[in-house]
């Protein structure tokens, strides 16, 4: 998850989150990062919006489970 | 092996072809393979405008480019660019951009446009027919779908299916007879375009399961990560412009429970400490029946 | 929440949650990391099952029986 | 509801719910107590388990704004 | 809740909720009365509208806002 | 609240929740402490398990009358 | 949790939530009171409308799917 964390993180500080920006921060916390898997990331999030994303995940913190009787 | 020459017997528009292709191999840092798929002109020319910008596309034979990436790998002093020849098949053509393998992998997916099955062909995936009006009048068609297992009838005068049927599962061969008729029915279950057989960027060479990307998948992982990061906060009273709040309800929350718990009245909580006593004596008064009760408890 | 995410990335990559390490994720993410702050978090984090901290919903969810009228 | 409420206070001090605790508990109110109420009272919570009853209508009142499935 | 009984019991008898009162009726129901208790009891209740918090008690246990589906 | 905020405070410290203990703490807070709230207050919380009140609270089930449409 | 105890301890009690107010309700409880964790959460309470949060909270009707019977 260490790639997800580090994507939200820049995100959370409001800066763009590019290869060098993720290689970046995952290096400074000591995980060699995979190329791949760092590209991966980012193309993964040009088809995402992070903040409608985290809106849907907040918007449901009461979980129902509705037990028809 | 000795390094390659061009001897005079060669062609010239081959060894042009040779140098072009070197060119445009030189011209970008991710190059991918293509296969094209026999896709059609048409297609094919909605693909191109749609990649015009962020890519160069070049269609040749597969001697001349697996000739170029030697050359090429040779010259820049790269020998791992030559794995991208073994991902080489059918009708290749190659591609350079600057554009993330993972996202031209998703550019080129999506250019991907439906077209019939030919017979002969293998199904990509269950073919389904839909009950319903087919749209065209009585006449041998009826007997076509009949032929290929659907269950065809006239209804208020057209020809149509009674009910949704399977024609054909994943990795059936299609028979010329049911092309035919998909064909009519203006289903088209293949997915033409460019299909991505390899991409080359700084030494690696992407195998195209690689470069697949789940979505859906991914879009979880966001959120349960950032529902992770917010119950940490809470939970451990680390507070977040996002948490604050929050921790403010759950604070007060659990006060309030300890508060009811107790039956310790305060200001916030002695409606609903009244009301809990009231609701158990209304219980207890439900089980102790008619006779006990006054008339204002009955109301 | 990005000094939560340097956590969770540390954490994450099974690296100690130490105020240097904290601050080295956040300055190489473009933050200007908070030295109170970063302290903070490490003392609040400090003795706590982050799992554990992670699952455990902080918005309760709500079990609901609905009976149907 | 004066007579109910005997009963609960009997039940919490642990006594037995008898025509004379009751009374005694009303008296020591004000109340006039009817006889024959008292003994319907009785009657009726002969068995009861009044430990039931009360923990049953524990559950607190939630405003709930049902949303259209 | 022994308190919160006593109170009501007295409300419901249309006594006046007195320090004196509530320690006969606990006393009565064989509950030793803290004096402390009693006392902050009183005092919280003043300036409480009981028939107003009894009477939302009483409605519907759970105010439902249902929208049909 | 001041009061059940202090009990908890000790709670949440592992510290006994004590007349003195309360009475430090909100004078701390420069509250004017009644004596006879803290007596009562530590009175009541004597059977409560804190632990438990929250949780059930925090998981309590709500009964819905949903009314279909 | 102590560190939002206190502060809501003093915000209960109408008192200004600073530093040194936190600190010294954290202290009067026995609790070795970190300086950075009580920075942090008066920063993050500060400009908090803690009364509103609370209402947020307790009216928050509870968004029930509810399942059709």
């Amino acid at each position: 998850m260490e790639y997800i964390y580090a994507a939200l993180l820049l995100n959370s500080a409001d800066k763009e989150i590019t290869e060098d920006a993720v290689k970046a921060v995952l290096t400074a916390a000591g995980v060699e990062a995979d190329d791949a898997r760092v590209k991966a990331l980012v193309a993964a999030l040009e088809g995402v919006d992070i903040e409608e994303a985290i809106a849907k995940a907040a918007a449901a913190p009461v979980a129902v489970a509705a037990a028809p009787a | 092996m000795s390094e390659v020459k061009f001897e005079h017997k060669i062609a010239s528009w081959k060894v042009d072809e040779v140098n072009s292709l070197k060119e445009l191999l030189k011209s970008g840092n991710v190059i991918a393979l293509i296969d094209m798929m026999e896709v059609p002109s048409v297609q094919l020319q909605e693909i191109r405008d749609t990649i015009r910008d962020s890519m160069t596309l070049k269609m040749s034979r597969n001697t001349l480019m697996k000739r170029a990436i030697e050359e090429v790998a040779e010259e820049t002093g790269n020998p791992s660019f030559t794995k991208l020849i073994d991902c080489m098949e059918k009708g290749a053509a190659l591609i350079a951009t600057e554009m993330n393998p993972f996202k031209l992998y998703k550019t080129l997916n999506e250019s991907k446009s439906p077209a019939p099955i030919k017979a002969g062909a293998t199904a990509p995936c269950d073919i389904e027919i839909k009950a319903g009006s087919t749209g065209m009048p009585p006449g041998p068609f009826l007997s076509e779908l009949k032929a290929v297992g659907l269950p065809a009838a006239i209804e208020k005068g057209k020809i149509g299916i009674k009910e949704d049927t399977i024609v054909a599962k994943e990795g059936d061969v299609v028979s010329a007879k049911l092309a035919v008729v998909l064909s009519k029915l203006d289903i088209k279950p293949m997915e033409v375009g460019l299909n991505v057989l390899g991409v080359y960027e700084d030494g690696i060479v992407y195998d195209p399961e690689i470069l697949k990307i789940d979505e859906d998948e991914f879009l979880a992982k966001l959120q349960s990560a950032y529902t992770g990061a917010f119950n940490l906060s809470v939970n451990a009273v680390i507070p977040t412009s996002a948490t604050i709040e929050t921790i403010v309800q759950k604070a007060f929350s659990n006060a309030k429970a300890v508060s009811i718990e107790g039956a310790f009245l305060t200001s916030e909580t002695s409606d609903a400490i009244l009301g809990k006593a009231t609701a158990q004596m209304l219980a207890v008064a439900k089980l102790a029946g008619e006779d006990a009760l006054d008339d204002e408890l009955k109301g």
